[in-house]
């Protein structure tokens, strides 16, 4: 009963999916490779990665952790960012106390599922419609406009031609990546994730390792929250609809085993990459609405399932 | 369009009449669910491809007004359909306003109860803009009279939560005076529900879109008005207008159009109007849609 | 005194676990904790090291009263711990899980963000398997390694903290007598370093041979100690047990019969080379060799668990194909596995939900519907005969003692009334009152005509049940001798377990 | 020996949730008790119910298996049932082929997680995905009406003034308790979800348990799909959205581990009564609806909180 150990470059499988999806949607329409189309593309693998590094976080965390917040958080944080600028509080300004209100409830996960033993599943499900209701509450459904240019800026404008969410992107997983790989902090979250009891047994602070990895995914939950408001120029109650069952599939896609104790960021980007490129690739290869569904079901199982098959036939 | 639903439907039949009819290489797309973010993807996915003109139904109006601009100065011509975007700097609005077509029911809702009553609506979105425009339009015509919301009812687009929600409105409010029915699916399971529970006489419907089974209701008198929003003209004349534009140039496609003034500015506005359908002028509805040469199924 | 405890009690739902214990270290010495299984000796080692808290009683360290939140504040005061059921993370290597929580950091302050310094790490790991004798690479991942070397990996990891008492629960129950022997060395090694040590083992030969003192527990109490003058196996057992045992069950002869299983050629990747035996009807067959010589890949094989390469196996004379083990139970052969936790027992399921598993649809109305009162009955039976401790066949496994969940591991495929019983390491972690029961069951079961194989590493077992003993050396056979007479000797075991082969093998029947 | 036996009534926790609920309810709103009003909520349980029996057995296979398509299913089966009988297909025939497919579903799904070692999360997601977009190509958004009446009595028809769905309901928990409880398969399945390797050892099926459990998720889907059809007189591309997520959420609610191992039919059906009971009870209380997500999920977090809570306490 051998577990698979990850002999050279685990994210593989993934990115040969993506590759071949790019190449193939490029060949069939050359309009995929235009900057404008790149950018954008660019923002969609920022909001759903950004939130896939911070799933990554909590399944590594173990214990069967999951985050069904994520994508009603962006729907509040976006609101609640919006309402702040509305009334008059400065960007930077607003953008912390967004970040920090995020972290806060990030550690309000934590704290159930740590310290009250409450399934995570329950506690972010909860969290999941209170946060979409709250949205609605806010603004009765409205969208908040008017937003300051400033603060579109985060969402819409470019710096040396890579749009600013891409940038906010590579710098998180740059950051997440040597935390998880190179800290005590990555130790000693995927001992917790791999044996919680030879963990605890050791002296790690199981508790507040997964605290803070619930923390991690709040925090890039709201980042991605004011980003989106950016984007959309807007506070948007209605945004996010299961965007964190995305992320939870890019982060798998990615390698990541539900289980917790093993995962990686890369992975999960690039995993997110797969969904977002399939976004934008059946609209440039003009297939029909209807189908897009089928089609991206399709393909994630086709890529997981064939990554695995790799991955079994590799180790024998 | 903004999400899988058989108003959506009939625009993309209009939609590919025209194309034909034109013989113009059309493309529709829904997303699934309303999502703002989803659909500004999907724009920015037309660009990108650099078509030929993108007629677009904002899910919000203020929301893709960066990425239309974008698109204008690429060159591509942009009109709104069904919802618009007044200040996006689209060339045409084609469609009739939510707004005014929420308003019209709630103008038909005053006249059916006679200025006094409760009402329970039932809609699929708390934040989609359409049903917030028709909701909003339904409120102000009724202000002022003795019409009272008791209750607005969110089904989060799941037909069979509508029917669990019309049915502890009806329970919860004995003396309730009717439904208004927000999206497609909402009148047909408010009339099931009245229907059932035996008090078609006393609890009266308004909803919105032509549906085959809104106006099997309407029909039988279940249902007293519908709203139908003409979503298969506002289609076809969408193509048309893109075409024209692409064939003699937008000026001069513009001069063809009827020229209105809002606010002192000048805009392109082609209003597709709203049918009121009820059980009397069903039959007149029918074939007025047939000598339109749009569809009906029914 | 480094550390004493005072009246320490525990006590779990329905178990007084603990009961008013006081227990002490000294400076430089080894303590051994016996007792039989369920006697509270994990449980007072737990409350001594901070992982379980006592419901009463004191602790002092070094004179100085302490009361424990967590592991770590026993590790701040030098009290270290290798846990009965190994505690290591399959997914992190050697290196990591030795230094897991007491990472070498670059820089001065360590906190949770600090760059973690591996090259150091590795080396240091290296510099300590190579203290205590382990050939192989901190890189390793844990999951790579068999249960020996984890146990190595404990050791260093309690070694890392620079510990002034290292607590051992059962440390050599997984150990051939060849590593016990070096473990040995090393506790020597660490207590002429100033280290002490409490060590636990139901093996009494190698209590006597290594403390300094014992104390014994029965029933949650203390009820003796022993000085190193004072220390001798039967006055232990009498203290443990309150009367004498037999160590081995004289006197049960058996008639081997016609041959009920026999294996040709079987090979499985390298692990298991052209491996051919036989066995008869109403025998005892010995496997002896050191651990890692694939006595219990060859069961796998046998038993459907893993699929062999090639080679062939009958039953009853009869060819047969066993893929699963579902395949094998139902040609009457049960296999009764190395590693309890693992492969042996649902945790979280009663010991009436365990022992009766493998043998469910027998004990079913149409051999579908459950029959309580049955399995309550078979349960129950079997909980009296192996003497497990428990307030009753609805505890949950997982609550039980080591000795007593292993021995629920027994009872479930004694239950299951199979033909052929293929015993690996059958004893392990059993205290001497309940091994000597399971030795005189295992000759009645043969008496019976039951087929038997015991893989065990423990040598005075082997040689005083079997009637044949094959041994094998790197996955291959390379000697079967005969025992009838119970005259083959350790050293002619151990002279074929290191690579010697026998010639002419065959005639042996 | 003594007959010592640890636990007692284990749904205890949530049985008093539902009935403190359901009483609160009918003080503040007598007409909570009206026949019209417990047949409507007898229904909406039935559907919940149904679909969280399905998620229980695979929950219990373990393995962090769940089962993401019911919602999606639902949708699937009630457009394919109503285009069936419209094309003239008999009512009960057509009955037998959507429970066919549904469990042929399921069963595709326990082959890819058993044989090819996908995660359930994914594979599911895939048909979550993958249904919903059928739904929308067979019918482009159009209800499919004019079902025959004996196909509509299914679901709106009630016997001795209880819905035909409570019956189904009632049937189908007898039924499924049975299996779980009192059979050989039921105790394979919590000993393959508490430790697959033991089980495996000790000759349990394994693979075949878990693709049972998947068929049982399966064919319940299908089935609530064909009440719901029957229900709303019609098949409908957009019903049951999020259903999976109230599923499981029941579930766990009941409790039901999420490691696997151990489950509740009948929690299970507790805990869709009080998911149930508020959607019903929030209208009748006259709380806004900006407010219902709100509420929801505060009383979904503060109910399997105090339930943990309650068993820590009564276990000490
Ligand atoms: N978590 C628990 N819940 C309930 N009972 C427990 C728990 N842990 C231990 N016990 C009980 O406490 C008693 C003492 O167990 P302990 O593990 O200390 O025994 P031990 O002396 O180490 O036995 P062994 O030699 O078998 O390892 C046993 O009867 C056991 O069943
Ligand atoms: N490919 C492998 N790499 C590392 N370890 C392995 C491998 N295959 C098996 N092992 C482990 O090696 C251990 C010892 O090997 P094996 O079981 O063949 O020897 P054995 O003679 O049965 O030893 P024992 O005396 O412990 O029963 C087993 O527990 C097994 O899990
Ligand atoms: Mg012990
Ligand atoms: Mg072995």
């Amino acid at each position: 009963m051998k577990k698979w150990k990850p002999k050279g470059f685990r994210e593989l499988g993934p990115l040969l999916a993506f590759v071949i999806l790019a190449v193939f949607t490029a060949i069939l329409n050359p309009r995929f490779l235009t900057l404008f189309n790149l950018q954008s593309l660019g923002r969609q693998i920022a909001i759903f990665g950004l939130l896939a590094i911070g799933e990554t976080f909590v399944i590594i965390s173990g214990g069967g952790a999951i985050d069904l917040s994520p994508g009603s958080m962006v729907a509040l944080t976006g609101v609640m960012v919006a309402w702040l600028l509305k009334q008059g509080v400065d960007v930077w300004l607003s953008v912390l106390l967004i970040l920090a209100f995020s972290l806060g409830v990030g550690a309000w996960h934590g704290f159930f599922v740590t310290k009250l033993k409450v399934p995570a599943f329950i506690i972010t499900l909860g969290t999941m419609t209170i946060a979409r209701g709250f949205a609605a509450v806010i603004t009765k459904g409205w969208p908040i406009i008017g937003l300051p240019n400033t603060f579109l800026r985060i969402g819409q404008a470019d710096f040396l031609k890579i749009p600013i969410p891409v940038w906010i992107l590579l710098v998180t997983t740059l950051i997440s990546d040597f935390f998880l790989r190179k800290t005590v902090y990555g130790k000693h979250l995927r001992a917790s994730g791999g044996n919680e009891i030879a963990a605890r047994f050791s002296g790690v602070n199981v508790d507040r390792v997964r605290i803070i990895a619930f923390m991690v995914s709040g925090l890039l939950a709201g980042l991605v929250g004011i980003i989106v408001a950016a984007r959309l120029s807007q506070g948007q109650p209605g945004v996010g609809g299961m965007y964190e069952l995305y992320a939870i599939a890019s982060t798998v896609i990615g390698g990541t085993s539900l289980g917790g104790g093993e995962g990686s960021i890369i992975g999960a980007i690039i995993g997110a990459g797969i969904i977002s490129l399939l976004w934008n690739a059946l609209v440039l290869l003009n297939v029909s609405t209807y189908w897009h569904n089928v089609v991206i079901g399709v393909v994630i199982v086709v890529a997981v399932t064939l990554d695995i098959l790799r991955k079994r036939l590799a180790s024998k | 369009g903004k999400s899988v639903h058989p108003y959506w439907s009939q625009v993309e039949e209009g939609v590919k009449a025209a194309g034909k009819a034109l013989g113009v290489n059309t493309r529709f797309f829904v997303p699934q669910k309303e999502d703002v973010n989803a659909q500004i993807q999907m724009l920015e996915a037309f660009i990108a491809q650099k078509v030929d003109g993108i007629a677009i139904a904002p899910s919000d109006p203020t929301a893709v007004i960066p990425y239309v601009k974008k698109a204008l100065q690429q060159g591509i011509p942009v009109i709104t359909l069904d919802t618009d975007s007044p200040n996006s700097g689209r060339y045409v609005y084609i469609g009739t306003d939510n707004y005014a077509a929420g308003y019209r029911a709630g103008t038909i809702m005053k006249e059916i109860l006679g200025g006094k009553g409760k009402v329970v609506i039932g809609t699929g979105s708390l934040t989609a803009m359409n049903s917030l425009q028709r909701i909003q339009g339904f409120k102000d015509a009724i202000a002022g009279t003795n019409i009272q919301i008791v209750d607005i009812l969110n089904d989060e687009e799941d037909g069979s939560r509508a029917v669990a929600l019309a049915e502890s409105a009806l329970n919860a409010h004995p003396d309730l005076a009717a439904f208004f029915g927000v999206y497609a699916y909402n009148g047909p399971s408010q009339a099931l529900v009245v229907k059932n529970a035996k008090k078609v006489e006393k609890v009266k419907i308004v909803c919105f879109d032509t549906t085959p089974d809104i106006l099997g209701y309407v029909k039988e008198g279940v249902i007293q008005a519908t709203m139908g929003q003409r979503p298969y003209m506002m289609g076809y004349l969408s193509v048309t207008v893109l075409y024209l534009m692409k064939k003699i140039g937008v000026q001069n496609t513009l001069a063809l159009l009827p020229k209105v003034t809002v606010d002192g500015k000048e805009d392109y506005i082609i209003d597709t109007g709203v049918d009121v359908v009820t059980p009397q002028n069903l039959n007149d509805y029918l074939k007025e849609m047939e000598r339109l040469g749009i569809p009906i199924r029914f | 005194m480094l550390l004493e405890a005072k009246k320490i009690t525990k006590r779990f739902p329905g178990v007084l676990a603990v009961d008013n214990v006081d227990f002490e270290v000294y400076e430089n010495e080894i303590v051994s904790l016996v007792g039989e299984n369920g006697a509270g000796k994990s449980t007072l080692i737990k409350v001594l090291t901070g992982t379980l808290k006592p419901d009463s009683g004191e602790i002092y360290v070094n004179g100085e009263k302490v009361s424990y939140h967590s592991p770590l504040d026993a590790f701040k005061r030098g009290i270290s711990v290798i846990h009965q059921e190994l505690n290591l993370c399959e997914n992190l290597t050697v290196s990591e899980n030795i230094f897991l929580a007491h990472e070498l950091v670059r820089g001065k302050k360590k906190a949770l963000y600090s760059l973690v310094d591996e090259k150091t790490m590795r080396r240091k790991a290296q510099e300590l398997l190579d203290m205590i004798g382990a050939r192989f690479s901190p890189n390793t991942y844990v999951s790579d390694l068999t249960t020996a070397q984890r146990q190595m990996v404990e050791i260093c990891k309690a070694l890392v903290k620079e510990p002034k008492v290292i607590f051992m629960d059962e440390p050599t129950s997984s150990l051939t007598v060849e590593e016990t022997r070096r473990l040995f060395e090393i506790i020597k090694r660490l207590k002429e370093r100033g280290i002490s040590i409490v060590f636990v083992s139901h093996k009494l030969e190698e209590v006597k041979e290594i403390s300094d003192r014992v104390v014994v527990m029965r029933d949650g109490k203390r009820v003796g100690e022993l000085r190193k003058e004072e220390i001798d196996v039967d006055t232990i057992i009498r203290l443990m047990v309150g009367r004498d045992v037999e160590y081995f069950p004289h006197g049960i002869e058996t008639t081997p019969g016609e041959v009920v299983l026999e294996v040709k050629n079987l090979s499985w990747k390298n692990r298991v080379k052209n491996v051919s035996f036989q066995l008869r009807k109403g025998e005892v067959l010995g496997f002896a060799g050191l651990v890692g010589a694939g006595r219990t890949e060859t069961m796998l094989l046998v038993f459907g668990v893993n699929q062999k390469d090639s080679g062939e196996i009958y039953v009853r004379g009869k060819k047969v194909e066993i893929n699963t083990p579902m395949d094998a139970i139902r040609l009457g052969i049960g296999l009764i596995p190395e590693d309890r936790k693992l492969q042996g027992l649902v945790l979280k399921m009663t010991v009436k939900d365990n022992v009766v598993l493998p043998s469910l649809k027998r004990l079913s109305k149409k051999g579908f519907i459950l029959n309580e009162g049955e399995e309550e009955k078979v349960s129950e039976e079997y909980v009296r005969k192996l003497s497990i401790k428990t307030p009753s066949v609805y505890q949950i496994v997982e609550n039980l003692s080591g000795g007593n969940q292993q021995k629920v591991v027994l009872a479930k495929w004694l239950a299951l009334n199979a033909d052929i019983l293929i015993f690996d390491e059958p004893t392990r972690g059993i205290d001497v009152a309940t091994k000597a029961e399971i030795h005189r069951m295992i000759r009645e079961l043969a008496a019976q005509g039951k087929s038997i194989i015991m893989i065990s590493s423990e040598l005075p077992e082997i040689l005083n049940l079997s009637d044949r003993i094959v041994v094998m050396w790197e996955g291959e056979i390379t000697a079967v001798l005969d025992n009838r007479e119970r005259k083959v000797t350790q050293e002619e075991i151990m002279y074929y377990a290191s690579g010697q082969r026998k010639q002419n093998r065959g005639d042996i029947r």
